[in-house]
């Protein structure tokens, strides 16, 4: 299987951590992977701001959602697991490194 | 002792281990109520999972301790303590000691392990986690106390820690997707600073972006028996006070009740709230009246 | 009292809080008949999850209420029944009485948090939720009562229910992804209507798109012990009917075995009629003779 | 980094529970998503006419399934969960903010 042409086009992500299931809830946590080479996402001392308050704002801005949270995991009202419910979205882009 | 190689911080860990903890249990702490926390410190520190100390310490202090690990040579881990005695100043100040016997009783104990974070210049951040296995339980059962002897800027590559994370069933892998999250408080802190942090809170660092070594000396401390009464500063009448739906809540009930340090959802606010007043219940020694 | 700020319609919340009920328990109520709910009726609340009730309230105390709460620019909480008294002969009518005897046992308690949820003139919808963490439970333990003091139109921000489904293990994050749910009933009523839901029913609101404010009191009531014997009024002989696969299902025991308000699937269809059947039999003092 | 000029492609979503995991089933809740800003999915006191009685009518009508329910959740033949099965359709489609 030969690679496309066109192979500068690649994968960029976004993990958002949304306080609820709902693309309308406010996100708690957001964390971008550049697929270019040396790019690390790391936790920051000064919080920038962040360019969505929602994933539906993503959503708007042209991002994908590629995995959902899963609704059917296990659940108990009791008991307390990961921050937000994690949606990842995806811009497939031509990037170039640096 | 044991005399490790120059670290950058290592991975952050502590070794739990039955029988090897070398630590020393404190004689029944005198009850000066000063140094002991308030109903309202109480209840922030179950919200919140972080208490923040600036002790009075002597004139000096910070400057000798930050001056000798600036001049160390190797990494003495849980030996620190011995090879930079001026520690125990910090650790047996009125002000630490109260917050201890307020959070995990009279007889608290000093564990062994205590670690010297030396976070080299120039070096990256470390990601989210836990220092061992998710420990999670209602009760406050083992803290961490961060002891800070310089001035901490956002450049210095704080500790950061996510407040109100304690009580997740999160173990570290759960927490390795994300990075800045909202809420989330860099341990920006002047000189002498101690935090004490719930064993189980997120906690990360930031980058050091800075040419200087920033210095952390992480001490554990647990809990070595349920109390029988509040060993904080407390007021029996302290929740007698209105439910605030949507008004001022500045007091403990409903900092308890209503406190929301990220803004989580409201299915994880309700079940946090249940898991606090258990804690609370707990605190106050009731615990034998609830079935769990 | 507590002075809140006016509110839209607030996250809908109820502070569970051990000891800290503050709720009146009913002396055991007269056995008037007339007044208590029929076999049909607990068989529908049991399959649905709601009943509404019209009772026959004095002339123009709808509009006193609705008046008073037009002009009442705070929100009182749990207060609301103190400011606006004439609440009292709402929820001690003797039809909303008899309701609660039948569901609740005879020695049923008003809890004490109650809620004026005011829906703003042209504010959006409120998404489905339970009030706090989910209760699941086979037993009717808990209810919701919704008090509507003028005629609720459509355009007017309805509180909306979704039939059936209180006996779900769906705390209010998994409905998150949800807007319009077949069978769903809006709460378009008349002045006067008081509305009894099980406690986990979804509930959520639609958007008020008129210039009126929509007002809701909303009561809490709950079970003190199961049942020794039916409250309602029960005939014993009424499940002496043939199973009706397929034919009229007007009767309590086809209602509890075929009733299938929203149309859910095979599989969920026999599970709630299992735990329909438990709760039925609970209601009639016989669960001793079921093990759980 | 450059997005590409195509950016006028956004991900319409179409949240679908149905009555079982086949999509062949009746659909019991239907939920779109528009990503276009200030959108909102909303409960309503009329309920519209929806315009597919299936997943599969979905499909017919050009949506693609992003996430199926997951049937190896845990899952007890006593207990019950959430309402349906959810199925998450989307449409990549040039889409301009009112």
């Amino acid at each position: 299987m030969s690679s496309t042409p066109n192979s500068s086009v690649r994968q960029r992500l976004l993990y958002l951590h949304a306080r609820t299931p709902s693309v309308f809830s406010e996100i708690l946590g957001y964390t971008p992977v550049e697929p270019v080479r040396d790019y690390r996402a790391e936790i920051t001392a000064d919080v920038p701001d962040w360019p969505y308050q929602t994933v539906h704002d993503a959503l708007v801005d042209g991002w994908q959602i590629v995995q959902f949270p899963h609704q059917q995991a296990p659940i108990d009202d009791r008991d307390l697991d990961v921050v937000g419910y994690e949606f990842i979205l995806q811009k497939l882009e031509e990037v170039q490194d640096g | 002792m044991d005399r490790n190689p120059p670290a950058a911080e290592t991975a952050a860990e502590t070794l739990v281990e039955p029988g090897a903890v070398n630590g020393e249990v404190q004689p029944g702490a005198s009850r000066d109520m000063s140094h002991l926390l308030t109903d309202l410190e109480m209840a922030g520190f179950i919200v919140n999972g972080y208490h923040l100390l600036e002790p009075d310490l002597p004139e000096g202090l910070n400057e000798r301790i930050a001056g000798r690990l600036d001049g160390l040579g190797y990494n003495p881990g849980d030996a620190i303590a011995e090879v930079v005695p001026e520690l125990w100043q910090v650790i047996e100040h009125p002000a630490v000691k109260g917050a201890l016997v307020s959070l995990l009783g009279e007889d608290f104990e000093v564990m062994g392990h205590r670690h010297w974070h030396c976070k080299q210049p120039h070096t990256g951040h470390m990601s989210w986690h836990q220092d061992s296995t998710n420990n999670r339980d209602y009760r406050i059962d083992r803290l961490l106390g961060l002891f800070y002897p310089t001035d901490i800027t956002p450049e210095m590559g704080p500790t950061v820690i996510v407040p109100g994370t304690q009580f997740r069933n999160a173990p570290t892998d759960r927490m390795a997707t994300y990075s800045n999250i909202h809420g989330q408080v860099p341990m920006v802190v002047k000189a002498g600073t101690f935090a004490l942090t719930h064993y189980d809170l997120w906690h990360g660092t930031a980058a050091n972006r800075t040419a200087v070594k920033r210095h952390m000396i992480k001490f554990l401390f647990r809990r070595v028996r349920d109390n029988k009464a509040p060993t904080w500063n407390h007021d029996p009448d302290v929740m007698d006070v209105p439910t605030a739906w949507g008004g001022k809540r500045d007091d403990p009930k409903n900092v308890l009740s209503f406190g929301n340090p990220i803004g989580v959802g409201q299915s994880d606010h309700y079940k946090e709230r249940q898991i606090r007043w258990k804690c609370w219940n707990n605190l106050l020694g009731a615990d034998d009246a609830l079935d769990d």
